[in-house]
């Protein structure tokens, strides 16, 4: 199992948010993390990540404890994490905001270039500073940082909010490529249900902090995961 | 109501032009889509509208010319906006956020006192975005979704004539994009409304006229099946497979 | 003529000074937006680390110069202490850490009152710093200033190679702008913390050996710098380098100049006055980073 | 209800002396902190050693001294409420401390209004003489005056004067102006730092361009220090342009450095090196008692004479009550450090001799002139016709 | 994880232990009763006149501490320079009772001994009438916080550049008050004065006026900052704190609810300025400069920013302890000043006045979040 979360209790100061929720997410699949606004999707990103301390339960990755180890620590075992909210370095430029994931690996250049290939709209605004970019710009950049930390485990915050037609298309052929050819797992966090539960090995349903239906994905349990919440 | 007028718009930042003359004409009452690729220039566009940056040309509103104006005033003229990254006072309850957004034009007597009573425009706007039970939750600690309600009932509440709203159901679910839309629908029978969107689904249901933005100019305008059948707009922005 | 470049030349001395004072602070306070108000005492730690040195190392040129990397050793030290004890809980609320190091620099103060005692000390320059070269007619430069001079540029040109060239620069930068973003992008954030930290009161420990080749040594001496310091950093605009040296060069010449003709006092109440209208017209200082959020 | 209108005077009484147990008490009232520290804790240690040895000798009156300390923190306002502590919460006899002369001001209202007594130990501006403070340092006419008299015997007829920024060197120029108008002498040039300032740059090179053929130097504390660096640094030297300076004295050359101050001019009323049996007592009673690398200086001694002094006048009164002591103070003598000083009970100043130093390499001050025996205080200036004005 | 949660996360919140509802104007009746038996009738009677007279102290300071829980608590302006206003309000008393002992047509004893002036400096001649000095105690602090303000908040001068502008502005007032010592007074400031609107300062009775003047002063300026807090302003200056390019689009203008939050802080420093002087006897640049206009704001923090009482409280404990405890430990005083200080603000932001709630917390919730 890439990612297990067990009986995961988090929240902020003192809202608790999430209640005791369990997940895996399998090696090389994608599992889809869907719910209303303020279900705690976001909540559980952080949480898994290391953002937030978990009052109870774990998390592990890759069949190892990292409930107690730092953001940074989990990252170099190979988690990465794309936030919610097109979120960047805004007084770095565009390649500084790369390069800068870039130099915490000896293969950095490499991955730069691969990353771009990924987002050709990034190319032209390589000086530019990234507090500079339109949002959308800003979103791309987000996911090409993350690619670049060569994650085995991606944990997506809506990734494609904000993000062109066209290229949201490519983001998704992207994801299905990655996740096929180097064999990285997802938990994809989405509103479009559409793409996430089609795509998806696995799908989780979060209501106020709890998983309340769970299931394989796939084109047919679409219909299933929208009655889920529609309740 | 009021319509929005823009003639010859132009913005640019040390030698990179955003926004590079355009003109477009809304007229009062409709719901107008404005779309585009990422960086097309039409979060720009709204800044320069509203006050934030500076731009050249023209924009009317009504009788008034806004260009020149300090935002403030341009928001006593009537004219409303949301942000693309939400921006709610997070340090006060929802009911504070809704009735300072209601309170521009208030007397320095009325300031100076404390609110006894919800004032109803406040009040009905919290059922409309569907807080009324959150009314004394702080802002800050609300999801994203309802931070963006939050944002769209502060515009009802300040009775504005034109809502610019910047991707207001980003991150939203089905189910709350169509309330949204709704919602818009029946705003829109008394105000111009302007919406910022990549959601192709939710432009279809609830667009009335649409304007492509590409490269700081407009590309096209017309109704949905008008747009979308636009090559250049399938080009540069549906693409070509993936429009579901 | 000679008393106009006299002057000149006494002004950008100012202005040196005042670089070297303001520079570890453009990392602690212009990178990482933390008011430290014990920064003073950190030049203070500096100065007096060339007092202890010189009890051990009688040669008054050796001493100053072993006195620089140790100083900055010392006073990097401080501070990456009082950032790992206090500071690191304190970046959410940056306006708080001003409250809490003033109440630092208290202690330090009094600590060095009861280590090395309320009066001030004396060290030694080196015969070489102490007297002059001559220019023209009666001009001379006085050669501490010169080496102050030096130093001051030296410190930025190497602070300027370090932030825009090293991995370290971008860590620093891309920490205070986003930490979360930073800490899941793999960066040790603490780590990049205390370094930024270190190194910023490290230049402070600098700046205190080079003042003790003009004033004295004594516990509060980190007072009266403070100021002066943050409107440095301030008018130059939060982030940059750049402003801040030119800035500080501008202050030093006009304090000098109106000095002249008037007093000190008058003078520092023109600069004060001078850079109210300066904000006026760049309220965010002389160069600025801006981005399209609203914060 | 209300109290009295002004001019009615039925303001309190003065504040009762705490005479009832076997000890009489004293305030001591310095900084113990701040930028003053430096000179007011060496007036403190003098303070107790007279203290002791008083005790040692039996005490006033049959009574043990029983000081109480209190921190003046360089702050005028805290002099002001400390002094009001001594007198009303502790009942003390008489209190004895203060240095700036801004810092007298802010309490001598407290003194005036409870009718209690101050000793004050330093020299000061003159143009004052309030009844209830008594001043044991130097006025004006005693160390002033024969400065400039010393500068105008060895033929320096221009001077330049530099001070820091308080009503202590601002006054002294005042009358120096004066002096130098009715003497022949031009004064070049007037400037002022902020009390702590330690940039002299600009102030160096204006007393380089004037070509003055001396300095008179009324700065105070910290900013002697960076002055006398830049001083040196701009190549001027005791033997081109020597500077007299009033307020430095030895544990101030200790921490400026006879690197810079060598050959250079101090005004004072004593020395640690002043000859006579009651100085070598008095320097080794204090290095005994507080270290041998500790020098005695001017303000110090005053201090020591002061409560000296004090006990003479007591004695001479039978009595702790303020009112019999000044009124018992004039004539009264004692053998000081510094020579034989005499209260003049009109002014309550003291008879003192002037002596002119000259820093040697060691760190400590020699005497190259004095006035021959104790001059009369004057504090107004009234035996000399050109500070006629002045005040 | 060390934590041990011992309560079902899903269970529903312990339902608090029921207390007596009291209304909010009711319960600020109470207090501000309560607030009044306190510093009129118990505090006179137990305190020695000594003692009366620091409390009085005490109180001007709180009074300044009122106006910066208002500007910096509510609105977040960081205001390093209230020793400015405190100054000007106590300049312009001072000048008025300098001039009311001198009699008319003289100079000031000061004046007359540093200044060689023949005459009245025109902008010490309005000062000699009440009806000019009592209100300009006030009104100027706020004249020139308001042009101050109307400069600085136009331009978007915020948050740490605010902080350190205000705190430059106290540090030249101080330079230009020293330097003019002839007309000001140097850094003697202000002092010896012999009588307060024809009332012998020396007199214990009228010192104790004094303090009943200062007492209700504070109490009137407590109601004030009451009704601002919690009126609609109160609210719009909270926005503007979080959120100031904001609440532009809402069509207020954020300079100026800045600007009156800064000139009600102002006049509030100005009004304790002016108190101060015949409850203490003397004005200086040492109490208006730098050092002075943080620990204002320090002891603000330490009360607690957020609430009314808050700032009060901290300004008042501070003065206190620094008072006594420099009266016991003089040398340790200055390591439990900075202690004091360090402590409260890095790990207890809420202040002193939060200590009830959190030991309430406390108490309810035993061992709950440890170790998180
Ligand atoms: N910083 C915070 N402080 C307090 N509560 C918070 C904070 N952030 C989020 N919350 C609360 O936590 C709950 C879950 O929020 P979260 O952001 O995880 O929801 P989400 O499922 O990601 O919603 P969305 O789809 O809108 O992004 C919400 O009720 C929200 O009010
Ligand atoms: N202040 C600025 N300085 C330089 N370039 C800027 C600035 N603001 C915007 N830009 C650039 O202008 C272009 C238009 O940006 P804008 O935010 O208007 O795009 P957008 O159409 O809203 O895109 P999106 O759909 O991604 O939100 C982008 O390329 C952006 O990088
Ligand atoms: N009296 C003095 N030196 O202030
Ligand atoms: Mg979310
Ligand atoms: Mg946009």
């Amino acid at each position: 199992m890439m990612l297990s979360l067990t009986d995961l209790a988090s929240g902020y100061g003192r809202t608790a948010v999430l209640h005791g929720v369990s997940l895996e997410v399998p090696d090389g699949r994608i599992s889809a993390l869907l719910g209303h606004n303020g279900a705690g999707k976001s909540t559980l990103l952080r949480t898994a990540i290391g953002l937030l301390r978990p009052r109870a339960g774990t998390v592990s990755f890759a069949g190892a404890d990292v409930t107690r180890l730092a953001p940074h620590e989990r990252v170099a075992r190979g988690m990465g994490y794309v936030p919610q909210g097109q979120q960047c370095f805004p007084h770095l430029t565009t390649a500084e905001n790369l390069r800068l994931v870039a130099d915490t690996r000896r293969a950095g250049a490499d991955a730069m270039a691969e990353a771009i290939d990924l987002f050709p709209a990034l190319g032209p605004l390589m000086s530019r500073r990234a507090g500079l970019l339109s949002g959308g710009q800003r979103q791309q950049l987000a996911i090409a940082r993350a690619l670049i930390t060569a994650p085995r485990l991606l944990l997506l915050d809506e990734p494609t909010e904000g993000i062109q037609p066209s290229v949201v298309a490519e983001i998704e052929r992207a994801i299905l490529e990655i996740s096929r050819a180097r064999g990285i797992s997802f938990l994809l966090v989405e509103q479009h249900i559409g793409f996430a539960v089609r795509a998806a090995d696995r799908y989780y349903v979060l209501e106020s902090g709890r998983v309340t239906s769970q299931g394989a994905g796939g084109q047919e349990a679409e219909a299933t995961v929208r009655a889920a919440l529609a309740v | 109501m009021t319509g929005l007028e823009i003639r010859g718009l132009r913005v640019s930042f040390d030698g990179f032009v955003a926004v590079d003359g355009v003109d477009l004409t809304v007229a009062p009452g409709d719901i107008r889509f404005l779309i585009g690729p990422n960086g097309a220039g039409k979060t720009t566009l709204v800044d320069a509208v509203t006050g934030l940056v500076k731009a050249t040309g023209s924009v009317r509103f009504g009788d008034h010319e806004l260009l020149g104006r300090p935002v403030h005033r341009i928001a006593r003229l009537g004219v409303g906006r949301t942000f693309q990254t939400s921006s709610v006072f997070e340090g006060l309850t929802v009911l504070q956020n809704l009735d300072i957004a209601a309170g521009a034009g208030r007397g320095a007597w009325t300031m100076a006192r404390r609110r006894r009573t919800v004032p109803v425009a406040v009040s009905e706007a919290l059922e409309t975005i569907g807080l009324a039970g959150r009314q004394d939750a702080l802002a800050g600690t609300l999801a994203h979704g309802h931070k963006q309600w939050l944002e769209i009932g502060m515009l009802l509440v300040q009775n504005v004539d034109l809502l610019l709203l910047d991707e207001p159901v980003a991150g939203m679910s089905h189910e709350e994009r169509d309330a949204t839309g709704a919602l818009l629908a029946a705003i829109s029978a008394a105000r111009t409304v302007v919406v910022i969107e990549h959601d192709m689904d939710f432009m279809r249901s609830f667009a009335r006229t649409v304007t492509v933005l590409h490269a700081g100019r407009v590309l096209s305008e017309g109704t949905v099946a008008q747009v979308q059948a636009d090559p250049r707009v399938q080009e540069v922005y549906l693409g070509t497979g993936g429009v579901a | 003529m000679t008393v106009l470049v006299g002057q000149l030349f006494t002004g950008v001395s100012i202005g040196a000074v005042l670089l070297l004072i303001a520079l570890g602070l453009s990392l602690t306070f212009g990178q990482m937006g933390v008011i430290n108000m014990a920064h003073g005492e950190f030049i203070m730690a500096g100065a007096y680390t060339v007092y202890v040195l010189q009890g051990a190392i009688s040669s008054a040129g050796i001493s100053l110069f072993v006195a620089l990397p140790v100083a900055f050793l010392v006073a990097g030290a401080l501070g990456a202490l009082l950032e790992y004890l206090l500071i690191r809980r304190l970046y959410a609320r940056p306006l708080d850490t001003l409250l809490v190091t003033w109440g630092v620099s208290l202690i330090l103060q009094q600590l060095a009152r009861d280590i090395f005692g309320a009066p001030n000390v004396q060290t030694r320059a080196p015969d070489w710093l102490t007297g002059n070269v001559p220019l023209f007619g009666d001009l001379t430069l006085s050669t501490n200033r010169l080496f102050i001079l030096a130093l001051a540029i030296l410190a930025v040109v190497g602070l300027t190679l370090v932030l825009r060239l090293t991995p370290l620069g971008r860590r620093i930068r891309a920490v205070v702008q986003n930490r979360d973003l930073a800490a899941v992008s793999g960066i040790p954030t603490g780590r990049v913390d205390r370094l930024t930290f270190f190194i910023g009161s490290g230049l402070a420990g600098v700046a205190g050996v080079a003042l003790t080749l003009l004033g004295p040594i004594g516990p509060t001496m980190g007072t009266n710098l403070i100021i002066d310091a943050f409107l440095v950093v301030v008018v130059g605009g939060i982030g940059t380098l750049k402003g801040g040296v030119i800035v500080a060069f501008v202050l030093g010449t006009l304090q000098s100049l109106v000095e002249y003709t008037t007093t000190l006092s008058v003078a520092k109440v023109v600069v004060f006055v001078a850079i109210v209208g300066f904000l006026q017209w760049r309220p965010q200082g002389l160069f600025t980073l801006r981005t399209r959020s609203l914060a | 209800g209300c109290g009295s209108k002004t001019g009615q005077n039925t303001a309190a009484a003065g504040a009762s002396v705490d005479t009832s147990g076997d000890t009489v008490k004293v305030g001591l009232l310095n900084s113990l902190s701040g930028t003053m520290a430096i000179s007011e804790v060496t007036v403190r240690d003098a303070i107790l050693l007279a203290v002791e040895e008083i005790n040692a000798a039996g005490g006033v009156l049959g009574k043990k001294i029983e000081p109480i300390g209190e921190d003046g923190a360089s702050d005028w306002p805290t002099f002001a409420e400390k002094a009001e502590k001594l007198i009303k919460e502790n009942g003390v006899a008489a209190v004895f401390g203060c240095w700036t002369s801004a810092s007298r001001k802010a309490v001598k209202p407290v003194f005036e209004a409870n009718k209690s007594l101050l000793f004050y130990p330093v020299q000061y501006e003159g143009l004052e003489q309030s009844p209830y403070i008594f001043y044991t340092g130097a006025t004006t006419n005693q160390q002033i005056v024969p400065g400039l008299d010393y500068l105008k015997s060895q033929g320096k007829t221009s001077v330049y004067l530099v001070g820091s920024d308080y009503v202590f060197p601002r006054t002294a120029n005042k009358i120096i102006k004066a002096y130098a108008q009715a003497n022949g002498m031009t004064v070049l040039g007037e400037d002022y730092a902020p009390l702590g300032s330690t940039e002299f740059g600009t102030i160096v090179n204006k007393v380089k361009a004037a070509k003055a053929a001396a300095v008179f130097n009324t700065l105070n504390g910290d900013s002697n220090v960076a002055f006398f660096k830049e001083y040196k640094s701009a190549g001027l030297t005791a033997a081109s342009t020597p500077v007299v300076s009033v307020s430095i004295a030895e544990e101030e050359v200790k921490s400026i450095g006879t690197q810079y101050l060598a050959d250079q001019l101090t005004a004072w009323n004593y020395y640690q090196t002043t000859p006579g049996a009651a100085n070598e007592k008095f320097v080794a009673a204090y290095k005994a008692k507080y270290g041998a690398d500790k020098p005695t200086s001017d303000p110090m001694e005053a201090a020591y004479v002061s409560v000296h002094l004090w006990k003479a006048m007591v004695e001479k009164a039978g009595s702790f009550d303020v009112e019999k002591v000044k009124a018992a103070a004039d004539g009264v003598t004692y053998e000081a450090p510094e020579g034989l000083v005499t209260v003049d009970g009109a002014t309550q100043h003291i008879h003192k001799t002037a002596r002119i130093g000259k820093v040697d390499a060691s760190g400590l001050i020699t005497e190259v002139w004095n006035s021959g025996g104790p001059l009369k205080p004057d504090p107004y200036l009234k035996g000399y016709p050109w500070a006629t004005g002045l005040s | 994880m060390t934590a041990t949660v011992t309560r079902d996360p899903a269970a529903p919140p312990a339902t608090p232990r029921r207390r007596v509802v009291v209304s909010g104007p009711a319960r600020a009746a109470i207090g501000f009763a309560s607030g009044a038996l306190l510093l009129f009738a118990l505090a006179p009677s137990a305190l020695s006149d000594f003692r009366l007279s620091l409390l009085a102290k005490y109180l001007c300071l709180a009074m300044v501490a009122v106006g910066i829980g208002l500007a910096w608590g509510r609105g977040g302006l960081l205001t390093l320079g209230q020793g400015v206003f405190f100054g000007l309000g106590g300049y312009a008393m001072a000048m008025h009772m300098k001039l009311a002992d001198a009699g008319p047509g003289e100079l000031p004893d000061f004046m007359a001994l540093y200044g060689q002036l023949d005459a009245l400096p025109w902008w010490w001649r309005p000062f000699a009438s009440p009806w000019f000095a009592l209100p300009a105690t006030v009104l100027l602090p706020m004249l020139v916080a308001f042009l101050l303000g109307s400069l600085v908040f136009r331009r978007r001068v915020r948050g740490a550049y605010f902080a350190i502008l205000s705190q430059a502005l106290a540090a030249a007032l101080v330079i230009f008050l020293i330097g003019q010592q002839g007309t000001t007074g140097g850094t003697n400031g202000l002092t010896d004065f012999q009588g307060f609107f024809g009332y012998d300062l020396d007199d214990p009775v009228n010192q104790r006026m004094v303090y009943f003047i200062v007492a209700g002063g504070l109490l009137l300026l407590l109601a004030l900052a009451r009704q601002l807090m919690h009126s609609r302003y109160g609210e719009l200056l909270v926005a503007v704190r979080d959120g100031e390019e904001r609440v532009r689009f809402l069509g207020h203008n954020p300079a100026t609810v800045k600007l009156v939050a800064y000139v009600v802080a102002a006049g509030m420093a100005g009004l304790a300025g002016a108190l101060f002087v015949p409850a203490v006897g003397i004005i200086n640049p040492a109490l208006i400069g730098v050092v002075p206009s943080i620990e204002f704001v320090v002891g603000v923090a330490v009360g607690g920013r957020a609430v009314l009482l808050g700032p009060v409280l901290g300004a008042v404990a501070v003065a206190w302890a620094r008072t006594s405890l420099s009266e016991e430990f003089p040398a340790a005083w200055t390591y439990l000043q900075g202690l004091l200080f360090v402590l409260v603000v890095a790990f207890l932001p809420g202040g002193l006045a939060s200590l009830p709630a959190l030991a309430r917390r406390l108490r309810r919730t035993p061992r709950q979040e440890v170790g998180t």
